[in-house]
């Protein structure tokens, strides 16, 4: 008998469950296609759940903070329609197919980890919605998509970054570690490789990480052997830690260094002392004095909205950006027309964000040729040089 | 008597340090019933496994027709152990165990002594399940239905069987729901599908009263004549043995002590002892 | 019920399942969200379905679903993807010549997908499926797993990590519902074949099957490879529908997936896999409110957070097995017969619920 | 390579081994008793990861107290996870208990990743787990010799429970035959619940080790290494625990030197395990030390 009721039960919720799914579905497209309604939707395409489900929370976080501070264009209140992808090629595209059809957004933010970006352009771009990605550096992301926008540098730009600041250094025997089947970290390694062989050095180890495994003992004893002097590891927040624990237990002392990923206080929870010395390049420093009046007000107010005194990850500040950016699109555009917004953006010129000042090229990317180089000194941080790179 | 349907020689199975079987040399000739029996672990059973090749045997040959079903013969230091040479004498280790479903298909069925219908499946479908290996159609023929004749005739096959046997009326019922009579009824039809010339059966009166014992001894001599059957059977009921046996193999932990006519063993000494379980020469 | 008023049902059945696609294909009802997650469902069922031919009819315990799928899904990314995008999406290593040469239609590619997939089961399957059913689990687990690796591997040929977007997607609900028909169909066929029966045969016992001279061996290996060729199919059509593959996608975790559903289906039933197929997609994405704040009179809940939704996803696994093993079907088929009897129970049941609370 | 190398790479094998070994144990025990394969397992691994956190860096507890205190909770955990998700399904199909497994597993993660968000959290550090030692140009942590030493005490007190007491008999009995052993009075549910209990400890060991030395804990981390101890208990032979730490050692000492001797396929490494495990049930489907068994007719 029991039994029987948890069945009725289940199969009743499941079956509202799929009347309510379709049901509402039909619903929400006849009165939702943006214009005319009381509010603009602006849809958050973000992780927050799976692989990349931390960067992506930071992420939104920047973007839940630029909507508290600018929560009106044209007269009308913006709202955030947040869709978790989990980092899921799958369920990115159906959720991006939800913001679009099913909640009628004028534009997108999103999404952190590029390869959800990519899976999800031509949906944007066949409905005709202007996409703004923060931080998703691969350069497919945006090429052959007019809709495709995105504020941060590109991963070839990211590596060559590195490349040439540990050519600076005068480094000349690199080591090379990269996640196996990660997009960015694949991207990022092959850059650098060129830059850095291009500009005279060599890379003496080349080492594949597994996803979901914790032990780098063997590939770090090959560089060990290899004598490399600096150890480039473009990798997941969830690698990073324990790479440079372990790197440090076997007894290298070669530089560390990787990409925007890293600049993440679980890192250096997890790594603990270890990660003292560890570089990274990355879009944005708080404490960048040259910074924009925008830059300014940015931080102590966004550490008051995260209530501490933690670092504002790039990440969050690019999320900022992207919001603004779009923000002040529609309101040049004066509407909330895809075509018009999508104009207004590939217009945009030097628009003064917290990260820099963004114009976009042909492509939709950033034109920006400026990176920062942070180290961790005393479990923080710190602003260590900034790289110009010529295009 | 006919010519032989069953052939084994020399069979010993051991399981680590167990024999199951021991040597044991027996044979079955065309037209004939006979029984194997034995005190419970005996090793009848796995007599009953190795023929029907669920066991690879340790050492020893079967034979079903002209037929070889297993043989193997190991040599080198396990010799000494073991009783009989293999017919090839060039090779070091002789080892061959065709799978049971080859078995079957030259014609050797059997039940279980535990049965074994296919549950959830329905009389009809249980029956109708032995006809496939005698199918000619390949996967896809038979998924696109070019075979639907040899299937049509299948199914008349199937319900004569069911006729005959006495299970028409419950074709569509689930196996496991029958009584436990009729399911070993099904065994037996199911058997009787594959279209065997020797029939094994392990103790198909198990758990029967001695009503419906006598009706399986009527049944087995029944299908035994309408399907021109060799039966070799595994059983406990001594009625049911006494009565249709031909001939008797007693088996006793593992070895083979007495062989004969029922009147012959009824009157074996050791057979007795084994059955009461008397200690000889310990 | 007469066989003619079936017949009828039938008939209307499936007239209305076509004036339904129609519709929603022309945008009449729904929209483009509505139309991906029925797509989805429909992709969906052909896999459950494969899934179920070997865990469920032939009683294995085969977890390779996700790997095969892999197989189908880069078949269709690597021959259909146009040849003008192939240099910039293979940036990092150019894609190997002879196989840029080689462009194949959509169908030809699903079909190449399917073989190699059924091929390469066969190949794990002949030292595997001797073995008991757990040891099939974590081996087919283990093969999904070294797919996806390899395939991480193969810069040259499905672009490593990077994976392969601008796949020709599919316009049409007429692709994934027609495949899903056809494949579902053969299923059907087959299990309803003599070939099924002895699959059947061999689930149920199968020290009983070989002794009724079923080779053991031969048909596992057959509903395997059907299975891994369905899957493989359903696979490519995944990929179409996303436009954008790599092998990330193709974890082992999305088996589960298709573990639930068949499930919730019933392990055996082809008609409840196709119904549960639907319900869990559409469930999935209905549950998608537990990532959400939900705020409630003012009141926000602090349980609603992202990560919710599959909290209770795996929930829901877990009391259907404890509580509900049979699932919606068992082991039955939809029928008429079935649907008939079953609006009666409820209309009785409803009745009886009316008439205690008219006396209370 | 030069020597000092292969001695650096010989002792990561070794002691990656050794916490294979350690989580091995419990897959073999449970599969040993119940047939199952208890997909749960590695993620009882990392609840226990979770509980080391929370005792020591959110109540500040002392690591002395914390050890055993977390030991403890994982049991309560692996024993309450036996009661509620495979003792209602006893006598169900095998398949169904499987189902239940995985549901477990998935469940546990999707909890962790609920509860404690995807981002890695530092495992306290223990300094006398953690500690440097130089050894020419050898480097490793201390707890790099403590887990290969730790396992063989732990396998010797295993095999003197399971061979010369009460309750190793029972678990003996129950692992022959279910059937008998519970009509001839062993009580089936303390014999599992007991065998849960060492398996869910020793994964919580395993955990202790394992954070110390890769410090690193995330909600996926149980996966890998669950999937490898399965394929290290069968390689070693299912059932058999002097196997699975063999099958353990082995593992970890393969892929570590797959990766050391063919640095161009270290992408493959995660591979390895699953290339070993068709390998072996090819040719030797019983495992290095186990037994062959026949099946009942």
């Amino acid at each position: 008998m029991k039994r029987n009721v948890l069945a009725v039960l289940l199969t009743a919720v499941m079956t509202a469950a799929m009347l309510a799914g379709c049901g509402s579905g039909s619903g929400a497209a006849s009165g939702g296609s943006g214009d005319g309604g009381e509010v603009i939707k602006i849809g958050v395409f973000e992780p927050l759940t799976g692989e990349n489900g931390g960067g992506g929370s930071q992420e939104a976080d920047g973007i839940k903070y630029a909507n508290q501070v600018y929560p009106e264009v044209l007269g009308k209140k913006v709202e955030l329609v947040i869709v978790d992808n989990k980092s899921d090629k799958g369920e990115a595209t159906t959720a991006a197919t939800r913001l679009v059809e099913q909640e009628g957004v004028v534009a997108v933010i999103g999404s952190y980890g590029s390869g959800v970006s990519i899976a999800a352009g031509d949906i944007f771009k066949n409905a005709k919605v202007p996409a703004m990605g923060a931080s998703c550096t691969n350069p497919m992301v945006t090429e052959g998509n007019d809709y495709y926008f995105r504020t941060c540098f590109l991963d070839p730009f990211q590596g060559t970054v590195m490349a040439n600041y540990c050519t600076q250094q005068g480094f000349t025997k690199a080591a090379i570690v990269y996640q196996n089947g990660d997009d960015y970290s694949t991207g990022l390694a092959n850059f650098f490789k060129a830059s850095f062989e291009g500009a005279g050095g060599s890379v003496v180890s080349e080492g594949v990480i597994q996803t979901n495994d914790s032990d780098y003992n063997s590939i770090l004893t090959n560089i060990k052997a290899s004598d490399a002097e600096v150890i480039f590891a473009p990798s997941s927040i969830t690698v990073a830690g324990a790479f440079i624990k372990q790197a440090r237990a076997l007894g290298i002392d070669a530089l560390i260094c990787a990409g925007d990923t890293w600049e993440n206080e679980a890192i250096i929870d997890v790594a603990g002392e270890a990660a003292e010395g560890v570089v990274l390049s990355t879009f944005y420093d708080e404490n960048d004095a040259s910074a924009s009046e925008e830059a300014k007000k940015f931080v102590p107010g966004f550490k008051e909205y995260l209530g501490g005194d933690a670092i504002i990850p790039a990440v969050s500040a690019l999320g900022y950006d992207a919001y603004c950016v779009v923000l002040d699109a529609i309101e040049r555009a004066g509407s909330t027309d895809g075509e018009a917004v999508r104009q207004a953006l590939a217009d945009t010129s030097e628009f003064v964000g917290v990260t820099g000042a963004i114009t976009f090229d042909e492509n939709g990317d950033a034109q920006k040729n400026v990176a920062i180089v942070k180290t961790v000194e005393g479990g923080k941080f710190k602003y260590l040089d900034t790289v110009v790179v010529g295009e | 008597m006919g010519t032989q349907v069953l052939s084994v020689s020399d069979i010993t199975m051991q399981f680590g340090g167990v024999v199951a079987v021991n040597n044991l040399s027996l044979h079955v000739d065309e037209g004939e019933i006979v029984a194997l029996i034995g005190p419970n672990g005996a090793g009848k059973t796995t007599a009953f496994n190795v023929i029907t090749g669920v066991y690879a045997p340790t050492n020893g040959q079967v034979l079903f027709q002209e037929h070889l079903i297993s043989a193997n013969y190991p040599r080198g230091k396990m010799k000494k152990k073991y009783l009989g040479e293999a017919d090839t004498a060039d090779k070091y280790h002789v080892a061959k165990s065709i799978t049971p479903d080859k078995i079957t298909k030259l014609g050797v069925a059997r039940t279980f002594q535990n049965i074994r219908l296919f549950k959830n499946l329905t009389v009809f479908d249980n029956v109708l399940i032995a006809k496939h290996m005698r199918s000619r159609a390949n996967f896809l023929s038979a998924t696109f239905r070019l075979n639907h004749k040899e299937e049509k005739q299948n199914r008349e096959e199937t319900m004569k069987l069911l006729e005959i046997l006495d299970l028409a009326d419950v074709k569509d019922e689930i196996a496991s729901s029958l009584p436990y009579g009729k399911q070993r009824h099904l065994e037996i039809a199911r058997a009787l599908a594959t279209q065997p010339e020797l029939l094994l059966l392990d103790e198909p009166a198990a758990g029967m009263n001695p009503q419906e014992t006598d009706e399986l001894t009527a049944f087995i001599r029944k299908i035994k004549d309408d399907f021109r059957l060799t039966v070799f059977m595994i059983e406990h009921h001594m009625d049911l043995v006494m009565e249709i046996s031909d001939r008797i193999y007693v088996l006793d932990f593992g070895k083979l002590i007495a062989e004969g006519t029922p009147g012959e063993i009824q009157n074996d000494q050791r057979v007795i002892d084994a059955y009461l379980g008397v200690q000889k020469d310990a | 019920m007469s066989k003619k008023t079936k017949n009828i049902c039938t008939g209307i059945a499936i007239l209305l399942a076509i004036v339904l696609i129609t519709l929603f294909d022309r945008d009449v009802i729904g929209n483009a969200y509505v139309k991906r997650v029925l797509n989805l469902a429909a992709i969906y069922a052909i896999i459950s379905v494969s899934m179920n031919l070997v865990n469920g009819f032939t009683g294995l315990f085969s977890l390779g679903q996700a790997g095969f799928m892999a197989i189908g899904a880069f078949s269709v990314a690597i021959f259909t993807v146009p040849a003008e995008y192939i240099n910039s999406i293979f940036y990092l290593e150019p894609m190997a010549p002879w196989l840029a040469a080689i462009r194949l239609p959509f169908v030809a590619a699903l079909l190449v997908g399917g073989l190699i997939a059924a091929g390469l089961s066969l190949l794990i399957g002949y030292p595997v499926l001797r073995l008991k059913s757990d040891y099939l689990a974590i081996a087919t687990l283990g093969f999904s797993e070294i797919i996806r690796i390899v395939f991480t591997q193969m810069q040259t040929i499905t672009n490593g990590a990077l994976g392969i977007n601008r796949i020709p997607g599919i316009t049409t609900m007429w692709v994934p519902f027609g495949a899903a028909a056809i494949c579902i169909g053969i299923m059907v066929l087959l299990i309803h074949s003599s070939y099924g029966r002895a699959f059947q045969a061999i689930r149920e016992d199968d020290i009983a099957a070989e002794a009724m001279g079923i080779n053991l061996s031969a048909h596992k290996n057959l509903a395997f490879a059907v299975s891994s060729f369905f899957t493989a199919i359903g696979g490519g059509l995944y990929a179409a529908l996303l436009t954008s593959v790599d092998p990330k996608q193709f974890y082992f975790t999305m088996t589960y997936n298709f573990l639930l559903i068949i499930v919730l289906g019933g392990m055996g039933s082809v008609t409840g896999t196709v119904i549960a197929s639907f319900i869990i997609t559409g469930g999935l994405e209905w549950l998608r409110f537990f990532d959400e704040p939900l705020t409630v009179m003012g009141v926000t809940i602090p349980l609603f957070r992202s990560g919710l939704r599959m909290v209770v996803f795996s929930i829901l696994l877990m009391l259907l097995v404890l509580f509900y093993s049979k699932g919606l079907m068992g082991q039955k088929e939809f029928s008429w017969d079935g649907m008939y009897a079953w609006c009666k129970k409820i209309k009785g049941r409803l009745s009886g619920l009316s008439k205690k609370k008219g006396g209370a | 390579m030069s020597m000092d190398i292969f001695l650096q790479h010989l002792l990561n094998g070794i002691s990656v081994g050794s916490l294979y070994a350690l989580i091995a144990i419990g897959y073999t025990m449970v599969y040993g008793i119940l047939l199952l394969i208890n997909f749960a397992h590695g993620d009882i691994f990392m609840m226990a990861s979770y509980f080391m956190i929370f005792a020591v860096v959110d109540f500040g507890l002392p690591v002395w107290i914390s050890l055993p205190m977390i030991i403890v909770l994982t049991v309560i955990l692996g024993m309450l996870l036996e009661r509620s998700a495979y003792k209602p399904l006893r006598n169900a199909p095998r398949m169904s208990i499987m189902i239940s497994a995985i549901g477990a597993s998935y469940l546990l993660e999707n909890l962790a990743v609920y509860l404690f968000s995807g981002v890695p959290k530092g495992y306290p550090d223990i300094p006398w787990l953690t500690k440097v030692i130089n050894v020419g140009t050898i480097s490793f942590q201390t707890v790099t010799v403590i887990a290969p030493v730790l396992v063989i005490v732990i396998l010797g007190a295993l095999m003197a429970l399971v061979n010369h007491t009460r309750t190793g008999m029972a678990m003996r009995a129950v692992s022959k035959d279910f059937e008998t052993a519970r009509l001839m009075g062993v009580r089936i549910d303390r014999v599992i619940a007991v065998t849960f209990a060492i398996g869910s400890g020793l994964a919580a060991v395993g955990s202790v080790l394992w954070g110390a030395k890769y410090s690193s804990v995330y909600p996926l981390m149980g996966v890998m290494p669950g999937l490898k101890c399965f394929v290290a208990a069968v390689f070693g032979g299912i059932g058999n625990i002097p196997g699975a730490v063999l099958g353990g050692i082995v593992l970890g000492l393969g892929e570590t030197l797959l990766v050391a001797f063919f640095p161009g396929l270290t992408g493959y490494r995660d591979a390895f395990a699953f290339v070993v495990l068709i390998v072996m049930l090819l040719v030797r489907p019983n495992g290095l030390l186990g037994e062959k068994e026949a099946d009942k007719v």
